[in-house]
C-alpha cells in the first residue's frame, strides 16, 4: 500500500546501526547508541502495527525483489496478522534486552551489542521473509550470534551449553533445508512462500516434510524429548540471551508450524496432528513437573517455558478458531511474560549472584516494587484471571476441549501444575523471613529498570482485559488459515 | 425490568480500592491510615445501598466498559442476588473496620498497613464479585480475592501460619486452576459465551447430559470457596488468620463469595430448568446435606472455639446452597434469605472469639467457664449470634430457616427437612455448651493461663461493633423485609 | 394457734393421743359412708358402702409395694452417683 | 392495640426495664408488673386482637375467649405470687428470665396461629432453661444443658409439624387438628405431650426442675407443663390415646414418687401425676372433662406452687434437700408446716380444698364417659397423691427423726407469697363458683354430695392407715431413680464417641488429602520427572554430544567461538543433504 519500503528500514536498521557503534569507543557511548537504535526500530515497528489493516488476512508492507532470477529466489518480505504481532513483539524486547545488559555486561561490550543488533535483523528477518530462501538464511544465520552470546558472555558452563544449542539446531535446520528444497522441486521451483501454499502436495510428500520440518521446529519450540537444550543455553546465557531466546527464538519454531507446516501441508498436519498434540499434552505436563522440580530459577522458568509453548502448539493443531486464537496469543503473551521474568531474574541475579531458590527469601520485605511486579509476572505465567495469561490459556483450553476432551483434562493439569510452581516461587523467594544475602539491601529497582519492567507490565494488564485489538488483527489471518487447513 | 446505566457499581468497586492505595500511602501515621477504612466502609455502603430501592423495585443497574474476548465483556450487572452480597459485605466492613482497628491495636499486631490494604483490596474483590456480569468478569474477582486474601491468612508468619496459608492456597487455587479453568473453557468452547442468562448459557448447545453434567461438576468443585465438603479444609486452615479476618473474610465475604458462585451457577449459568430435567439440582442438595451434617457433627468435637465456629460455616454454607437447590420459590428465597442471616450471626460469634481472644488469651472452649461474668456483653452477643445459628427467634436464621423448611416441604422432599432439623439439634448441641459454660460454670484461676481471670476486661472498640452486629441480627429477625424481598427477587 | 397445732402432731409424747384421734376419725368416717344417701352412681361400687375405704387402703398398700418391687428388682434404684 | 394490651407485653416490657432497677425500686417494679398483667386479663373481653402479615403467614397474636382466659387468669396471678416469692432475690437476671418465661406462656395462651405459638414455645423454652443454670451448680448447669437439648428438640418437632400442617392445610390458624394420617398430627402431638412430660417423654421435668432455683422452680412447676395442657385442649380435645396416656402417667409419677428421696423431685413427679389427670380429661373431651382439665390446671398451679414455696422455704433455710437429711423441722418453722399442709390437703382433693373440686370433675367426667378402668386408675393414683405429699413428704420433712438442723422461718415474702397461695387453695375449695363461672363451658357439676365427701375422705384416710402402717417400709433411701433419661443421657455419650472416633478419624483425613495426598503425588511426580529427563532424554544427548565433540580438534576451536567453523559445517551438512535429494529424485 505504500511506496516506503518500512518492512526493509524496520529489519536492517539494527544492523545498519552496527557500523555507526565502529565509530564510538566509550562503552556508555555504546549502550547509549544501541539503545537509540533499538528504541527506533521499536518506534517503527509501532507505527507499522498502528498503520497494518487488521481487516484483511492479506500480506501488506510487501517489497519484492529479485535476488537470484535463476534459481526463483527473490528478497520478498510483508506481514500479515500473525508476523506483525510479532515484529511488534521483537522490537519490543529488542530495547529491553539492551536496558536488561546495561551493566550486566561489562566486558566486549561493543560486541554483545553488535550481536544483539545483528540478532535483531535476523530475526525481523525471519517473521516478515516471504521468500523461503530468504526465510532459511535468516534462520540459519540466527544461530551464529546467538552460539556467540551464550558461548562467549555466558555463565560457568557456557561451552557446554552453547554447544548443545548449536548441535540441537544444526540437526534441526538440516532437515528444514531438505525439505525445503523438496518442497522447491514439487512446488515448482520457486521459494515464493504465498505460491507455494497454493500449491497441491501429494501426501507423501506432505508427510516426508511435515515430518522434517516437525523436527526443525520441535527442536525450536522446543517440543518434548527435543527440549533438554533449553534449559541449559537459558541457564548459562546472559539476561539478554535468555530474554531473546525465551521472547522471540522459541517463537520461531511455532511460527514455523503457522507459516509453513499449517497452510503448505494441511492434509499431512491432519494426519499427524495426534502427534503433535500427545507431544504437546506430554510437554505442558512434563514440563510444569520439572519447572515444579526445580531449584534454580532460571531452570524453574526454562522448563515453564516448555510447558507454555506446549500449549502453543497444543492450540495450534486443535485446528479450531479458539485453539489458533488462543495459541497465537499465548506466544506473545510467553514472549511478554517469560522475557519479563528472565529480566526479573537478571536483575536480582546482578544484585546477589546466586539463582537457587533456597538462597531466597523475604523479598517482599527489602524491595517491594521489584517484589511487586516478580508477583505481577508470576500470576501472569500462571494465568491468573485478569492477565494476559489467562486469556490465552482459556482460549487454547476451549480449542483442546473442542477437539478432544482427554487433551484438555491434560492441558488442565499442566495448567494446575503452573499455578503449583509459580506460587512455589513466590512463596520462596518473596515471601517469609528475609534471607541473608552477600550484598546488603537496599537495593530496589533503579530508573533504567523500571523503564525495560513497565512496558511489559502495561503488556500483561492489558492483554488481560483488553485481548481484543490484538485478536482483532490475528482474526482474519487465522480465519484465513483455518480456511487453508481444514477448509478444503 | 427495566435496567439503568450507571457507574455506581463501578464507584462501589473502586472506592476501596482507592482507600487501599491511600492507606499505604499514609502507611506512616497510624491514626490517618486507619480512619481511611472507616471512611471508604462508609462510603462504599452508601454507595450500595444507593441503589437498593431501584433493585427492590425489580429493576438493574448495568455498565459494560468494554469487551474481553467475543461473547466476554468485562461488564458489571446489579441484580438482586448481587444485591444481597454487595449489602452484608459492605455492611459489615464496616463493623469489621472498627473492630480490627481495636483488634490490631490491642494485639500489637505486626504489619498493620499490610493487613488493612489487602482486607480494603479483598472487599473491592468481594463486591466485584457480588455485581458482576458474565462468568468472566465474576471469575476475575473470585481469583483476586484469593490471591488478595492469602496474606492475611499467613498474616502471623509462623510455621503454623504458613502450613495453613499453603492449604489454603492448595485447595482455592488448585480447585480453581483445575476445575473452574476447564469449566469456563467448557462454557466457552461450547457455548461460545459466558455471560449470565436466566435461562442457563446451554439451551442451545446441544450438549450431551453426561457433559453437561461434568461441566455442573466442574463448576462445583472448582468454587471452592463455597466448602462443600470434600472442599472445605481450607476454610478451617484459615484460622490461623487474625480473627477480623476469620470474621469479615472466612464467614462472610470470601465463603460468601463461594456461595453467591454457586448460586449464579444454579440460576444463571445452568438455569433452573436443566437443574431440574438434569436431577442436578437433587444430587446437589443430598451432596450439601452430607455436608450439612457432617460439618456439624465433627463441631461437635472441636474445643478450639475457632475451629468450631469454622465447621459451622461449613455446614451453615450448605444450607443456602441447600435452598438454592431444592430449586423451588421458597427454598430459594430461604437460601438467599440465609446468606445475611448466617452472616450477621456467624461475624458476631467472630468478633466474639476474637473479643475472648484479645481479653484474656484463650481460644478453648473448655477455658473459658465463668467468662460471661468478665465479659458480659461479648458473651451475650455470642449467645444472639448462637440463636441465629439454631434458628430460633426473633433471630433472622430462624426467618431463612422457616423458608428452607417450608420450601423443602414445598419441594416434597421430607429427607432436607429432617436434615435441617436435625442440624438445627446439632448446632444447638454445640453451640450453647460455649454460653452456658461461659456463664454458669465456676470460673477456676489456674495458672497456666497468660491472663488471670480477675484481669479479664471488655475492650470497647472491640466489644462495640459485636454488640451492634448481634443487634443487626436480631433486627433481620423483626424486621427481614429488605433481605427477603431481595430475596424473591432472585426467584426465577 | 398454728404453732400449737403443728407441735401437737410433732411431739412424740402426745403419739397415743393422737393415735386414738386418727382411729376415731376413721370410724366416724366410715360411719358416715353408710349413711350418706347414693341414689345415683355411675358403678356398682359407687352404691357399696365403706368400698372407698377398703380401695383407699388396698391402693395405698398396692403403691408401697409395688413400685418398691419395682425400685428394688427392677433396678431402678440407683446409686446417687451412677451418671457420674 | 389500644382497646386490647396483652399481658405478655406487659411482661416483656417490664424484663426490658428490669436490669435498669435495683432494690427496693427493683421489687416495686417485681409488684407492679404482675398486678399490670392481672389487671390487663381483668379488663379482657373475648375476641381477636393483633392480627397481622408476616412471611407470608396471617398471624394471630391475640385470640382472646374463656379457654384462654382461664388459662391467663391462673398464669397472671401465679405470676404475682411468685415474684413475692421471689422478692428476695438480688440482681435482675432470673427475675427478668421469669418474666420472658410468663411472657411467652400467656404468648402461647393467647396465640391465635401457629406460627405465635411456635415462636412464644421457643422462647419459652430459653427462658425455662435460665431458671435452672441459675442455681450455676455442676450438675443443675449438666441438668440444664438436658433440658433445653430436649425442648430444642421438641420445638424442632414442633416446627417441623407446623410446616406441614400449614402446607396440607394452606393456613395457620390454631385450631382442633384431625387426625389425617399425615405426618404433621403426630409430629405436633409429640412435641406436645413432650412439654406436658408425658411417659416416656416425661424424664426432662423430674430430671431438671429439682436443680432449679428454689425460686426457679415455683414458675417451672407452674407454666411449662400447663401451657402444653392448654394447646392439648386446643388442638387434641378426644383424642383416644391422651386417655390411656394420662391414666398411665397419673399412677407413673405415683410410683415413682414412693422411691424418691429429693424432696423437689419427689413433687416433680407428682406433677407429671397431675397432669396426668389433666390428659385424661382432655383425652375424654367432653365439655365436662375439659371444663374438670382447664379447672384442674387452674387449681393445681397454686397448690403446686404451694408445695414447692414450701420445700423451697427448707431448701432456702436448710441448703439440704433429700428426705434423709432432713426431719423434725417442724420446731422452728410451724408456718411453712402449715401452709405446706394446706397445699398437701389441695392436691390431695380434702374436701373444701380446691383439688377436691376439679380433680373430681375430671373423674366423674371419665365416669360419665363410663371408662370404670380409667376411674380406678385415677383413684388409685389421688390414694397415692396424699400418701406422697400429704404424709411421706411433710413427716419425713418436717417431723420423723431430727436431723438436728434448727433453721428459722423464711424470709416474710415467702411466707406471704405462700399464704396467698393458700388463701386461693382454700379458698377455690370453698367457693368453686367462682371457678366454675371462668370455665369454658357451662357447668352443671356439684362436688359437695355426702357420698363424695365421705368417699374422698375414707380413700384419704385409710391410705394415711396404710401409711402408718407400713411406715418402716417406705423409708427414704439415698439413691436415684432410673427414669427414661437414661436413654437420652447414655445415648449422648454413645453419640459423641461416634463423633469423637469414626467422624473425627474420617474429617481428618479427608482434609489432609491435600497435604498427604496431592502435594506429596505431585512432588513425587516432579522429582521422577527430573531424574528421567536428566537421565535419560539429556543423557542420550550428552552421548551424542560428547562423541560429536571427541570427533574433532574443530570441534575444541569451535568452543573459542569462532564463527567460520560452522558456517563450514552447516555448508557442508546442507550440500550433502540436497545432493542426497537430488540423488532420490533423479534415481
Amino acid at each position: 500500500m505504500t511506496e516506503f519500503p518500512l518492512l526493509s528500514l524496520i529489519i536492517f536498521l539494527p544492523v545498519a546501526g552496527v557500523p555507526l557503534l565502529m565509530l564510538v569507543r566509550d562503552d556508555g557511548a555504546v549502550r547509549w547508541l544501541t539503545l537509540a537504535v533499538m528504541v527506533a526500530d521499536f518506534l517503527l515497528a509501532a507505527w507499522l502495527l498502528l498503520a497494518f489493516d487488521g481487516s484483511s488476512s492479506a500480506m501488506q508492507f510487501r517489497e519484492s525483489a529479485d535476488w537470484v532470477p535463476r534459481l526463483g529466489i527473490a528478497y520478498a518480505v510483508g506481514v500479515d496478522g500473525i508476523s506483525v504481532l510479532f515484529v511488534f513483539l521483537t522490537a519490543l524486547l529488542g530495547w529491553i534486552c539492551v536496558l536488561a545488559s546495561w551493566t550486566a555486561i561489562n566486558t566486549r561490550v561493543k560486541s554483545f551489542m553488535t550481536c544483539l543488533l545483528v540478532m535483531q535483523t535476523l530475526m525481523l528477518g525471519v517473521f516478515c521473509a516471504l521468500d523461503l530462501f530468504l526465510f532459511y538464511v535468516f534462520w540459519e544465520a540466527m544461530l551464529v550470534p546467538m552460539y556467540v552470546i551464550i558461548g562467549v558472555w555466558g555463565g560457568k558452563n557456557r561451552v557446554y551449553a552453547a554447544f548443545k544449542f548449536f548441535l540441537y539446531t544444526l540437526a534441526g535446520s538440516l532437515l528444514f533445508l531438505v525439505g525445503i528444497v523438496v518442497l522447491y522441486f514439487e512446488g515448482g521451483e520457486t521459494f515464493d512462500i504465498l505460491a507455494l501454499m497454493g500449491r497441491d502436495y501429494g501426501f507423501t510428500v506432505q508427510a516426508w516434510v511435515f515430518l522434517a520440518f516437525l523436527v526443525a521446529f520441535a527442536v525450536k519450540v522446543p517440543m518434548v524429548p527435543f527440549h533438554t537444550w533449553l534449559p541449559d543455553a537459558h541457564v548459562e546465557a546472559p539476561t539478554a540471551g535468555s530474554i531473546i531466546l525465551a521472547g522471540v527464538l522459541l517463537k520461531m519454531g511455532a511460527y514455523g508450524f503457522l507459516r509453513f507446516s499449517l497452510p503448505m501441508l494441511p492434509e499431512a498436519s491432519q494426519y499427524f496432528a495426534p502427534l503433535v498434540l500427545a507431544l504437546s499434552a506430554i510437554a505442558i505436563v512434563y514440563g510444569g513437573f520439572l519447572a515444579l522440580a526445580q531449584d534454580d530459577l532460571k531452570k524453574l522458568i526454562a522448563y515453564s517455558s516448555v510447558s507454555h509453548m506446549g500449549f502453543v502448539t497444543l492450540g495450534l493443531f486443535t485446528f479450531n478458531a479458539n485453539g489458533l486464537n488462543g495459541a497465537v496469543l499465548q506466544m506473545f503473551n510467553h514472549g511478554i511474560t517469560t522475557g519479563a521474568l528472565f529480566l526479573f531474574i537478571g536483575l536480582i541475579y546482578e544484585r546477589t549472584h546466586t539463582r537457587r531458590l533456597a538462597d531466597y527469601g523475604g523479598l517482599m520485605k527489602i524491595v517491594p516494587i521489584y517484589t511487586l511486579f516478580l508477583g505481577l509476572f508470576s500470576l501472569a505465567s500462571m494465568a491468573v484471571p485478569g492477565t494476559n495469561g489467562f486469556v490465552g490459556e482459556l482460549l487454547v483450553l476451549s480449542g483442546a476441549f473442542g477437539s478432544n476432551m482427554a487433551l484438555g483434562a491434560v492441558a488442565i493439569l499442566g495448567a494446575m501444575l503452573g499455578a503449583a510452581y509459580m506460587l512455589r516461587l513466590i512463596r520462596r523467594v518473596a515471601l517469609g523471613p528475609v534471607a541473608d544475602f552477600a550484598t546488603p539491601p537496599p537495593w530496589d529497582v533503579n530508573g533504567r529498570e523500571m523503564a525495560a519492567i513497565l512496558p511489559l507490565a502495561v503488556f500483561v494488564i492489558w492483554l488481560g482485559f483488553y485481548p481484543k485489538p490484538f485478536l482483532e488483527i490475528l482474526g482474519p489471518s487465522l480465519d484465513h488459515l483455518l480456511i487453508q487447513v481444514v477448509g478444503r | 425490568m427495566d435496567i439503568d446505566f450507571s457507574i455506581r457499581p463501578v464507584l462501589a468497586i473502586a472506592v476501596s480500592l482507592l482507600a487501599a492505595g491511600a492507606i499505604w500511602g499514609f502507611r506512616r501515621q497510624a491514626d490517618l491510615r486507619d480512619s481511611i477504612s472507616l471512611v471508604a466502609s462508609v462510603a462504599k455502603f452508601l454507595i450500595v445501598i444507593s441503589m437498593a430501592p431501584t433493585i427492590l423495585a425489580g429493576g438493574t443497574f448495568q455498565i459494560t466498559l468494554f469487551t474481553i474476548l467475543p461473547g466476554v465483556d468485562f461488564a458489571f450487572r446489579v441484580d438482586a442476588l448481587g444485591m444481597v452480597f454487595a449489602t452484608i459485605s459492605s455492611l459489615l466492613w464496616m463493623a469489621a473496620a472498627v473492630y480490627s482497628i481495636g483488634y490490631m491495636r490491642s494485639q500489637k499486631e505486626r504489619a498493620q498497613t499490610r493487613f488493612f490494604v489487602c482486607f480494603a483490596i479483598s472487599l473491592s474483590a468481594a463486591v466485584g464479585g457480588a455485581f458482576a456480569a458474565n462468568l468472566f468478569t465474576l471469575v476475575i474477582f473470585y481469583e483476586v480475592l484469593s490471591l488478595i486474601t492469602y496474606p492475611l491468612v499467613y498474616h502471623k508468619e509462623t510455621e503454623e501460619s504458613w502450613t495453613g496459608g499453603r492449604r489454603y492456597m492448595v485447595y482455592l487455587m488448585g480447585a480453581s486452576k483445575t476445575f473452574l479453568l476447564a469449566a469456563l473453557a467448557l462454557t466457552y468452547q461450547f457455548a461460545g459465551t459466558l455471560d449470565f442468562k436466566a435461562a442457563g448459557l446451554f439451551n442451545d448447545a446441544g450438549l450431551s447430559n453426561g457433559l453437561l453434567i461434568v461441566i455442573y461438576l466442574c463448576y462445583l468443585a472448582g468454587f471452592a470457596k463455597s466448602a462443600i465438603m470434600p472442599f472445605h479444609a481450607w476454610l478451617p486452615a484459615a484460622m490461623v488468620a487474625p480473627t477480623p479476618v476469620s470474621a469479615l473474610l472466612h464467614a462472610v465475604a470470601v465463603v460468601k463469595m463461594g456461595v453467591f458462585c454457586v448460586l449464579r451457577l444454579i440460576f444463571d449459568v445452568m438455569g433452573v430448568r436443566l437443574m431440574d430435567e438434569l436431577d442436578l439440582g437433587i444430587a446437589t442438595a443430598y451432596l450439601v446435606s452430607f455436608t450439612i451434617i457432617t460439618a456439624s457433627i465433627y463441631a461437635l468435637t472441636r474445643d478450639d472455639l475457632k475451629a468450631r465456629l469454622a465447621y459451622s460455616t461449613v455446614s451453615q454454607l450448605s444450607y443456602i446452597i441447600l435452598g438454592a437447590a431444592l430449586l423451588s420459590p421458597t427454598s430459594i428465597i430461604g437460601g438467599v434469605a440465609h446468606m445475611p442471616a448466617h452472616a450477621l450471626s456467624k461475624i458476631t460469634l467472630f468478633f466474639c472469639a476474637g473479643s475472648i481472644f484479645c481479653a484474656s488469651r484463650r481460644k478453648n472452649i473448655s477455658d473459658m467457664a465463668g467468662i460471661g461474668r468478665r465479659l458480659p456483653w461479648t458473651m451475650a452477643a455470642f449467645f444472639v449470634g448462637s440463636l441465629g445459628m439454631i434458628g430460633i427467634p426473633p433471630s433472622g436464621g430462624f426467618i431463612s430457616k422457616w423458608y428452607l423448611v417450608v420450601g423443602s416441604v414445598q419441594a416434597q422432599e421430607m429427607f432436607f427437612l429432617v436434615v435441617l432439623l436435625v442440624s438445627a439439634v446439632l448446632n444447638a448441641a454445640y453451640f450453647l455448651p460455649v454460653s452456658y459454660t461461659a456463664f454458669f460454670e465456676k470460673e477456676r484461676d489456674d495458672p497456666a493461663m497468660e491472663v488471670a481471670a480477675g484481669d479479664i476486661r471488655e475492650i470497647p472498640l472491640i466489644t462495640i461493633p459485636l454488640v451492634a452486629t448481634a443487634l443487626l441480627s436480631l433486627a433481620m429477625g423483626i424486621y427481614p423485609n429488605y433481605f427477603l424481598s431481595l430475596a424473591r427477587g432472585v426467584v426465577p | 394457734m398454728i404453732k400449737r397445732l403443728v407441735h401437737f402432731f410433732g411431739e412424740s409424747g402426745k403419739s397415743v393421743l393422737r393415735w386414738r384421734l386418727f382411729m376415731a376419725s376413721l370410724a366416724a368416717i366410715v360411719i358416715a359412708d353408710f349413711l350418706v344417701n347414693r341414689d345415683h352412681g355411675e358403678f356398682f361400687w359407687d352404691f357399696l358402702p365403706g368400698w372407698a375405704a377398703g380401695y383407699g387402703f388396698l391402693s395405698c398398700a398396692a403403691i408401697v409395694f409395688v413400685s418398691k418391687f419395682f425400685g428394688h428388682q427392677g433396678g431402678i434404684m440407683r446409686d446417687e452417683d451412677y451418671y457420674d | 392495640m389500644t382497646d386490647w394490651v396483652h399481658p405478655a407485653l406487659v411482661f416483656v416490657v417490664g424484663a426490658l426495664v428490669l436490669p435498669l432497677l435495683k432494690g427496693r425500686l427493683l421489687q416495686v417494679w417485681l409488684l407492679v408488673i404482675p398486678a399490670a398483667a392481672v389487671a390487663a386479663v381483668a379488663a379482657m373481653t373475648p375476641g381477636e386482637f393483633g392480627g397481622f402479615e408476616f412471611l407470608g403467614v396471617r398471624l394471630l397474636i391475640g385470640k382472646v375467649d374463656k379457654l384462654s382466659l382461664v388459662f391467663a387468669w391462673v398464669f397472671t396471678i401465679m405470676a404475682f405470687i411468685g415474684c413475692v416469692y421471689s422478692l428476695h432475690v438480688r440482681g435482675p437476671a432470673q427475675h427478668v428470665a421469669a418474666f420472658l418465661y410468663i411472657g411467652s406462656a400467656l404468648g402461647v395462651v393467647f396465640a391465635g396461629d401457629w406460627f405465635t405459638l411456635l415462636v412464644s414455645w421457643e422462647i419459652m423454652a430459653f427462658a425455662s432453661a435460665y431458671l435452672i443454670f441459675a442455681s450455676r451448680q455442676a450438675p443443675a448447669v449438666r441438668a440444664g444443658m438436658r433440658y433445653l437439648m430436649v425442648h430444642i428438640t421438641g420445638g424442632v418437632l414442633l416446627f417441623g409439624g407446623i410446616v406441614l400442617h400449614g402446607m396440607e392445610t394452606g393456613s395457620y390458624l390454631f385450631g382442633p387438628l384431625e387426625n389425617t394420617g399425615g405426618l404433621a398430627y403426630s409430629l405436633i402431638l409429640i412435641s406436645f405431650i413432650l412439654n406436658a412430660a408425658v411417659p416416656p417423654l416425661n424424664a426432662w421435668l423430674t430430671d431438671a426442675y429439682p436443680e432449679a432455683t428454689v425460686t426457679g422452680a415455683v414458675f417451672l412447676s407452674a407454666f411449662t407443663t400447663k401451657t402444653a395442657v392448654y394447646v392439648l385442649i386446643r388442638a387434641y380435645p378426644g383424642t383416644e390415646i391422651l386417655i390411656w396416656l394420662g391414666a398411665a402417667m397419673a399412677l407413673y409419677g405415683v410410683i415413682y414418687a414412693v422411691l424418691e428421696n429429693d424432696c423437689r423431685r419427689l413433687l416433680a413427679y407428682h406433677i407429671v401425676s397431675q397432669v396426668g389427670y389433666m390428659v385424661v380429661g382432655v383425652g375424654i373431651g367432653t365439655e365436662m372433662a375439659l371444663n374438670g382439665t382447664a379447672s384442674h390446671a387452674f387449681a393445681h398451679i397454686f397448690y403446686k406452687g404451694l408445695l414447692f414455696m414450701g420445700a423451697g422455704a427448707v431448701i432456702h433455710m436448710t441448703g439440704r434437700r433429700k428426705l434423709t437429711e432432713l426431719g423434725g423441722l417442724y420446731r422452728t418453722m410451724p408456718w411453712t408446716v402449715a401452709l405446706y399442709m394446706i397445699g398437701a390437703f389441695a392436691i390431695s382433693a380434702f374436701p373444701f380444698f380446691s383439688g377436691f373440686v376439679t380433680k373430681s370433675m375430671v373423674i366423674a367426667a371419665a365416669a360419665g364417659d363410663n371408662r370404670a378402668a380409667v376411674v380406678l386408675m385415677l383413684t388409685v393414683a389421688s390414694s397415692g397423691t396424699f400418701l406422697h405429699t400429704g404424709l411421706k413428704l411433710p413427716y419425713y420433712m418436717f417431723f420423723a427423726k431430727d436431723c438436728g438442723l434448727r433453721p428459722k422461718e423464711p424470709p416474710i415474702n415467702m411466707l406471704l407469697a405462700m399464704g396467698v397461695a393458700a388463701v386461693l387453695c382454700i379458698g377455690i375449695g370453698l367457693w368453686p363458683g367462682v371457678l366454675y363461672d371462668l370455665l369454658p363451658y357451662p357447668v352443671d357439676y356439684a362436688p359437695y354430695t355426702g357420698a363424695h365427701i365421705t368417699g374422698s375422705l375414707s380413700i384419704l384416710m385409710f391410705t394415711a392407715l396404710g401409711f402408718f402402717l407400713f411406715l418402716r417400709s417406705l423409708d427414704p433411701e439415698r439413691t436415684i431413680s432410673l427414669d427414661t433419661d437414661w436413654l437420652y443421657r447414655k445415648a449422648a455419650r454413645w453419640f459423641m464417641w461416634f463423633a469423637e472416633k469414626p467422624v473425627a478419624r474420617w474429617e481428618g483425613m479427608v482434609s489432609g488429602l491435600s497435604d498427604t495426598v496431592i502435594w506429596r503425588s505431585l512432588n513425587a511426580a516432579a522429582r521422577g520427572s527430573l531424574s528421567s529427563d536428566r537421565d535419560i532424554v539429556d543423557a542420550f544427548v550428552n552421548g551424542v554430544a560428547r562423541t560429536a565433540l571427541a570427533w574433532g580438534a574443530s570441534a575444541r576451536r569451535m568452543q573459542t567461538g569462532v564463527v567460520t567453523h560452522y558456517a563450514g559445517a552447516m555448508i557442508g551438512g546442507v550440500l550433502a543433504s540436497i545432493a542426497l535429494y537430488v540423488l532420490l529424485r533423479s534415481g
